[in-house]
C-alpha cells in the first residue's frame, strides 16, 4: 500500500482513466459505449485511488454526503427529463415530440434529451460505484 | 450421479429446442424484422444521433433505462440497509 | 442425432450459451459456497446475454453507427445490444446486493458456506 | 451445412468460455475462482467485440471488472479463502 | 393542468412513488415527514387508481394506451390500462396504503433508527411503484426489468431486519429468485428470437403464424417462463425460500411480500400465458393440464406443510403456498369463470393475508411471543388485532360474506366447467385444510385463559390499518359489484385475445 512507485504511476494515469471516463460518457451517442461504461469507469478510478492512497483520503474526496445526494437525485434527473415531455404536452420520456431541438448530427451535443440524460446517468453509475466500494469496505457494524 | 443424468437430460431437451431456432448469422432471420430496419433508417431523424444502440436505449426504450437506473438505486439502497445496521438491536425472531 | 449435430454447429453459440447456462445452472444448485454460487448466477446470466446478442448477430454485418460516408451493407440488428445493456446493470446490481448480504453472513456466522451456516442455524435453534 | 460457414475465432473463445466456467465450478481457492471470473469477463467483452456489438463490449468490459473488484472486496473482508 | 393529469396518469401511478422514494433519503432525519410523505402519495395513488378504474368501468373495458415518449407499439414501450391492469392497480393501492399506515411509529422497533427506517420507505415504495408498472405495462423486456426491481425490492426489504437469519433468509431468496430472472429472460429471449417483436399484441400475433415452425422453441419459452415465474411465485416445489424470508422479514414486509409482492409475478405470468401464448396454443402444448396439476399437488402439499408447523408466522407463509396453488389452478382452467375466480381469489388473499401477517407482527411485538401454543387468551387482551385476525381467517377458509368465499366459487364453478371433478374436490378440501390450520390459534387466543400480562392493542395508526383491512375483507365479501365487474372483464379480455 506504500509503494513510492504504485502511488506516482497512479497519480500519472488515474486522471488520464477519469478523463477516458468522461469521453465515453459523452461520446455515447455518437461512438461506442455509453453513460453505463464511462460511469464505471470514473467511479473505478476513484475506487483505485482509495485502495491506492488508503480509505481515509478516498473518502475524503467523495463524502458520504455527495454520493447519497447524487445517488439520489440522479435518479430523479432522469424522471424529471422526462416530466419535460409532460410539460410540453407529449408523452412521457418525449423528445423529439416534445419539440426539443435535436442539434447538428454527428455533433457532441446533438440528441437533444440523449445528452442530458445520459450525462445524468453517467454521473449516478459513477457514483453507485464508488458508494458500493465504501459501503463494503467500512466498518460499521 | 442423479444430478449428472438430470443435467444431461435437460441439456438435452434445451439443445433440442436451440438446434430448431432460425440459422445463426442470417439477415433473414425473424427477427431482423422491420422493427430494427425502422431503428436503424429512422433513428438519424427521430434522435439526433449515430449510435443506434443509443437511440434505443435512451429514446425509443427510455422507460427500460429509467426503470434500469432504479434496479441500481435499488441495489445500493439495499446495499446499504444490509451493511450499516445499528448495533445492539437483536431483532425478536 | 446426427441432424441434431449439424444443426448444433451452424447455431455454435446457442449452444455455447446452452452449455455456460447449464454450467452456471450446476454451479449455483450444487456448490454450497456462496461466492460460488454468486459465480454461477452469473455465468448463467452471461450465457442469455450470449443468446440474446448472438440473435442480433449478422455474419458480416456492420456496427450499428450510422456512417453517412460510406454506408456499409446491412447492419446488425440494434434491439438485442440496446435490451442486453439493460440487462448488464441488472446483473451488476445482483452481485453488489449478494456480496453484502454475503459480508453480513460472515459477520454472524464466521464462515461463507451454505451448509455450514445451516447447521449452525439448526444447533442455535 | 459444412464447417466453411463456422467463424474459428468466436469458436475458440466460446471454448475458452466453457473451460473457464468449468474451471470455476472446480477451483478451491476463491481469490483464483475470482480472477478466472475475471478473465472470463474480459473474454466475453471479446466475443462481444466478434459479434459487431461494441457497446455490449465496452459496458461488458467495465462491468465485468466492476464485479470483479466488488467480489474480491468481499472476498478480503470475509477473509477465507478456502471453500 | 388537469386535462395533463388525466391523459398522464397511467404513467402518474407508477412514477409517483419512484418520485417520492427518490427524495425521501434526502429527509431521512425527519421522520415524520417521511411517514406522511409515503401516506400521502399512498392516497394519492388510491385516488388515481380509484379514478382509472371507474374509467375502465364506465367505457366497458376499452383500453387506455399510452404511449411511452410518443413511439406507438412496435417501437416503444406501450402501457395498456385494461380491466386486468385497472384491477391489479386497485389492489396494489389499496392493500400498500394500509400497510404503509401500520408501520407508522412501529417500524423503528423492527428495523432500527431513522435512517434505516426511511431506505425500507423506500424499498417499500419502489416495490410498489414495481407493481403499479407489471399492472400497466404490456412489453414483454419492461416485464422483466420490473420483475428485477420487484426481486431487488423485495430481497432488500427481508433483509432490513437486523438479524442473522433475516441475512440468510434474503440471500437463499436473491439468489432463487435470480436463478428465476435468468429462466424469465431466457423464455423472453426465445420469444423474442421467433417472433421479433416485444409487445405482446404483436408478439402473439406473430407467435400464432410461426408457431408450428419452432414446436420445440415454443415449448421451451413456455417452460422457461413457468419456471422462472414459478420460482418468484413460489409454486410448490419451488417455494423453498418463501417460508424463511416472509417469516424473518419486518411484519410490514412480511404482509407486502405474501400480500402484493408474489401476486406482481402472478400478474406478468397472466399476461405472458394469456395475451402472449393465448388459450389455442395453451390448450395445443397441453399447458392447462400441467398448470391444474401444479395447482392441486401445492394447495395440498402447502395445507399440509402449513398444518405442521407450530411457529404462526411460518404457518401463514405456507398458507401463502397453498394459496398461490389456487391461482395457478384457475389460469390453468382457461375459462370465464375459471379466470374471474383466479384474479378474485387474488385480490382478495392480498387484502387478508396483509391483515393476517399485520396482526400476527402486532401480537408478536407486543407479547415478544411467536408459538402459537403460547398465545392462549389473546382474544381478550387485544380485542382488536384478534377480531382482525379472525375476519381473516374466515375470509381465507372461505366462509360466505367474506371475500374468500367468491373467489372460490367462480373457481369451483370454474373447474366444472373444465370438467375437472378432482379439482373441484382439492379446492373444497383446500378451504378445510385452511381453516384446520388457521382455526386453532382462534380457539386458543379465545377459549384458553388470559395470562397475567399488561397486554394491549397496538398503537392508533396500527388500529386503522387493521381496521382497514378487516374492512377490505368483509366489502369484498358482501358488496364484490365493480370488483367482480372488473375481474370480469378482465377475464374476457384475457380469453379474447388470442
Amino acid at each position: 500500500m506504500r509503494d513510492f512507485v504504485l502511488k506516482r504511476v497512479a497519480a500519472l494515469l488515474l486522471p488520464f482513466i477519469q478523463m477516458y471516463g468522461l469521453y465515453v460518457i459523452f461520446h455515447g451517442h455518437v461512438s461506442p459505449g455509453g453513460s453505463f461504461a464511462g460511469g464505471i469507469v470514473v467511479g473505478l478510478a476513484f475506487i483505485a485511488f482509495a485502495t491506492i492512497y488508503g480509505l481515509e483520503r478516498g473518502r475524503a474526496k467523495v463524502p458520504e454526503k455527495a454520493t447519497t445526494l447524487v445517488e439520489s437525485y440522479g435518479t430523479l434527473w432522469y424522471g424529471l427529463m422526462g416530466m419535460i415531455g409532460i410539460f410540453k404536452g407529449a408523452p412521457f420520456l418525449a423528445n423529439k415530440l416534445a419539440g426539443i431541438d435535436l442539434g447538428e448530427l454527428g455533433a457532441l451535443s446533438s440528441g437533444g434529451l440523449i445528452s442530458l440524460i445520459g450525462l445524468g446517468v453517467g454521473i449516478r453509475v459513477a457514483s453507485t460505484m464508488v458508494a458500493l466500494f465504501f459501503t463494503m469496505m467500512e466498518d460499521e457494524s | 450421479m442423479i444430478i449428472l443424468l438430470i443435467t444431461l437430460l435437460a441439456t438435452h431437451v434445451v439443445l433440442l429446442a436451440v438446434a430448431e431456432l432460425p440459422p445463426y448469422g442470417m439477415s433473414g432471420n425473424p427477427s431482423y424484422n422491420q422493427v430494427a430496419q425502422r431503428y436503424i433508417e429512422n433513428a438519424r431523424e427521430d434522435t439526433g444521433v449515430l449510435n443506434v444502440i443509443t437511440a434505443i436505449v435512451l429514446d425509443y426504450r427510455a422507460y427500460d433505462t429509467m426503470f434500469e437506473t432504479i434496479v441500481l438505486f435499488t441495489a445500493v439502497l439495499a446495499v446499504i440497509i444490509t451493511l450499516k445496521t445499528t448495533e445492539g438491536e437483536g431483532g425478536g425472531t | 442425432m446426427r441432424i441434431l449435430l449439424d444443426k448444433l454447429i451452424i447455431n455454435y453459440p446457442y449452444f455455447a450459451a446452452v452449455i455456460l447456462f447449464i454450467i452456471g445452472a450446476l454451479t449455483v444448485l450444487t456448490r454450497s459456497n456462496l461466492f460460488k454460487k454468486l459465480i454461477g448466477i452469473n455465468i448463467m446470466e452471461s450465457a442469455i446475454f450470449l443468446m440474446f446478442i448472438a440473435a442480433g448477430n449478422i455474419r458480416g454485418g456492420a456496427v450499428p453507427i450510422l456512417d453517412e460516408a460510406n454506408p456499409r451493407a446491412p447492419y446488425i440488428n440494434p434491439v438485442p445490444s440496446a435490451l442486453m445493456l439493460t440487462g448488464i446493470v441488472v446483473s451488476i446490481s445482483v452481485t453488489a446486493f449478494a456480496l453484502a448480504l454475503i459480508i453480513r453472513l460472515y459477520q454472524s456466522y464466521g464462515t461463507t458456506d451454505a451448509r455450514r451456516i445451516a447447521e449452525m442455524k439448526r444447533e442455535v435453534t | 451445412m459444412s464447417f466453411t460457414t463456422v467463424d474459428y475465432g468466436t469458436m475458440v473463445m466460446l471454448l475458452i468460455l466453457v473451460v473457464a466456467s468449468l474451471a470455476m465450478y472446480f477451483i478451491k481457492d476463491l481469490l483464483h475462482a475470482v480472477i478466472v471470473y475475471g478473465a472470463y469477463t474480459l473474454i466475453m467483452a471479446l466475443v462481444w467485440l466478434q459479434m459487431n456489438t461494441p457497446d455490449i463490449a465496452i459496458t461488458e468490459a467495465a462491468a465485468g471488472i466492476a464485479m470483479t473488484v466488488l467480489m474480491m472486496v468481499a472476498i478480503y473482508r470475509t477473509s477465507r479463502r478456502e471453500e | 393542468m388537469t386535462a395533463t393529469i388525466k391523459a398522464n396518469l397511467p404513467v402518474f401511478v407508477v412514477i409517483a412513488p419512484l418520485f417520492v422514494a427518490f427524495v425521501l433519503p434526502t429527509f431521512a432525519r425527519r421522520i415524520r415527514l417521511v411517514e406522511s410523505l409515503v401516506i400521502a402519495v399512498g392516497v394519492l395513488g388510491l385516488l388515481g387508481t380509484g379514478y382509472l378504474a371507474s374509467l375502465i368501468l364506465i367505457e366497458k373495458g376499452i383500453p387506455i394506451i399510452y404511449s411511452m415518449g410518443g413511439w406507438s407499439a412496435p417501437w416503444g414501450i406501450e402501457l395498456r390500462v385494461d380491466s386486468l391492469g385497472a384491477f391489479f392497480l386497485l389492489v396494489v393501492a389499496g392493500v400498500s396504503l394500509p400497510v404503509a399506515l401500520f408501520g407508522v411509529d412501529n417500524l423503528t422497533h423492527e428495523v432500527g433508527g431513522s435512517a434505516q427506517t426511511t431506505r425500507f420507505y423506500v424499498l417499500y415504495l419502489l416495490l410498489s411503484g414495481a407493481l403499479a408498472g407489471m399492472a400497466v405495462t404490456s412489453d414483454l423486456f419492461n416485464v422483466f426489468v420490473l420483475v428485477e426491481v420487484a426481486t431487488l425490492s423485495c430481497c432488500g426489504l427481508v433483509s432490513a431486519r437486523n438479524h442473522p437469519r433475516a441475512a440468510e433468509a434474503a440471500f437463499n431468496y436473491l439468489i432463487l429468485a435470480t436463478l428465476g430472472s435468468a429462466l424469465i429472460l431466457g423464455g423472453i429471449g426465445f420469444l423474442y428470437i421467433i417472433t421479433g417483436h416485444l409487445n405482446m399484441g404483436l408478439a402473439s400475433q406473430e407467435l400464432g403464424r410461426v408457431w408450428r415452425d419452432y414446436p420445440h422453441v415454443v415449448w421451451m419459452a413456455a417452460s422457461f417462463l413457468l419456471v422462472g415465474f414459478g420460482v418468484k411465485a413460489a409454486l410448490f416445489p419451488l417455494h423453498v425460500w418463501l417460508p424463511d424470508a416472509h417469516s424473518t422479514a419486518p411484519s410490514p414486509a412480511s404482509a407486502i411480500l405474501s400480500g402484493l409482492g408474489v401476486k406482481g409475478y402472478m400478474i406478468c405470468f397472466t399476461k405472458v400465458l394469456y395475451n402472449v401464448f393465448g388459450t389455442t396454443l395453451m390448450r395445443e402444448f397441453a399447458m392447462h393440464r400441467i398448470l391444474v396439476l401444479l395447482g392441486m399437488i401445492a394447495i395440498i402439499a402447502g395445507s399440509i406443510l402449513a398444518l405442521a408447523q407450530d411457529e404462526l408466522k411460518r404457518r401463514l407463509a405456507f398458507s401463502t403456498v397453498a394459496q398461490v396453488g389456487y391461482v395457478f389452478l384457475g389460469l390453468g382452467f382457461a375459462n370465464a369463470s375459471g379466470l374471474t375466480g383466479t384474479l378474485f381469489h387474488m385480490a382478495s388473499h392480498a387484502v387478508i393475508k396483509s391483515g393476517l401477517f399485520l396482526a400476527v407482527g402486532a401480537i408478536i411485538t407486543t407479547t415478544g411471543k411467536h408459538r402459537i401454543s403460547e398465545m392462549a387468551g389473546i382474544g381478550k387482551k387485544m380485542p382488536i388485532t384478534m377480531a382482525v385476525f379472525t375476519i381473516g381467517s374466515l375470509g381465507l377458509a372461505g366462509i360466505p360474506l367474506f371475500s374468500g368465499f367468491i373467489g372460490k366459487w367462480y373457481l369451483l364453478s370454474g373447474s366444472l366447467e373444465a370438467g375437472g371433478s378432482l379439482a373441484a374436490v382439492v379446492i373444497i378440501a383446500g378451504s378445510v385444510l385452511c381453516a384446520a390450520y388457521l382455526f386453532p390459534m382462534i380457539r386458543i387466543a379465545y377459549f384458553e385463559p388470559a395470562p397475567v400480562e399488561d397486554w394491549q392493542d397496538p398503537g392508533v395508526p396500527q388500529r386503522i390499518a387493521l381496521v382497514l383491512l378487516a374492512a377490505g375483507v368483509v366489502i369484498l365479501g358482501v358488496l364484490p359489484g365493480p370488483f367482480l365487474e372488473l375481474a370480469k372483464g378482465a377475464a374476457l379480455e384475457l380469453l379474447g385475445s388470442m
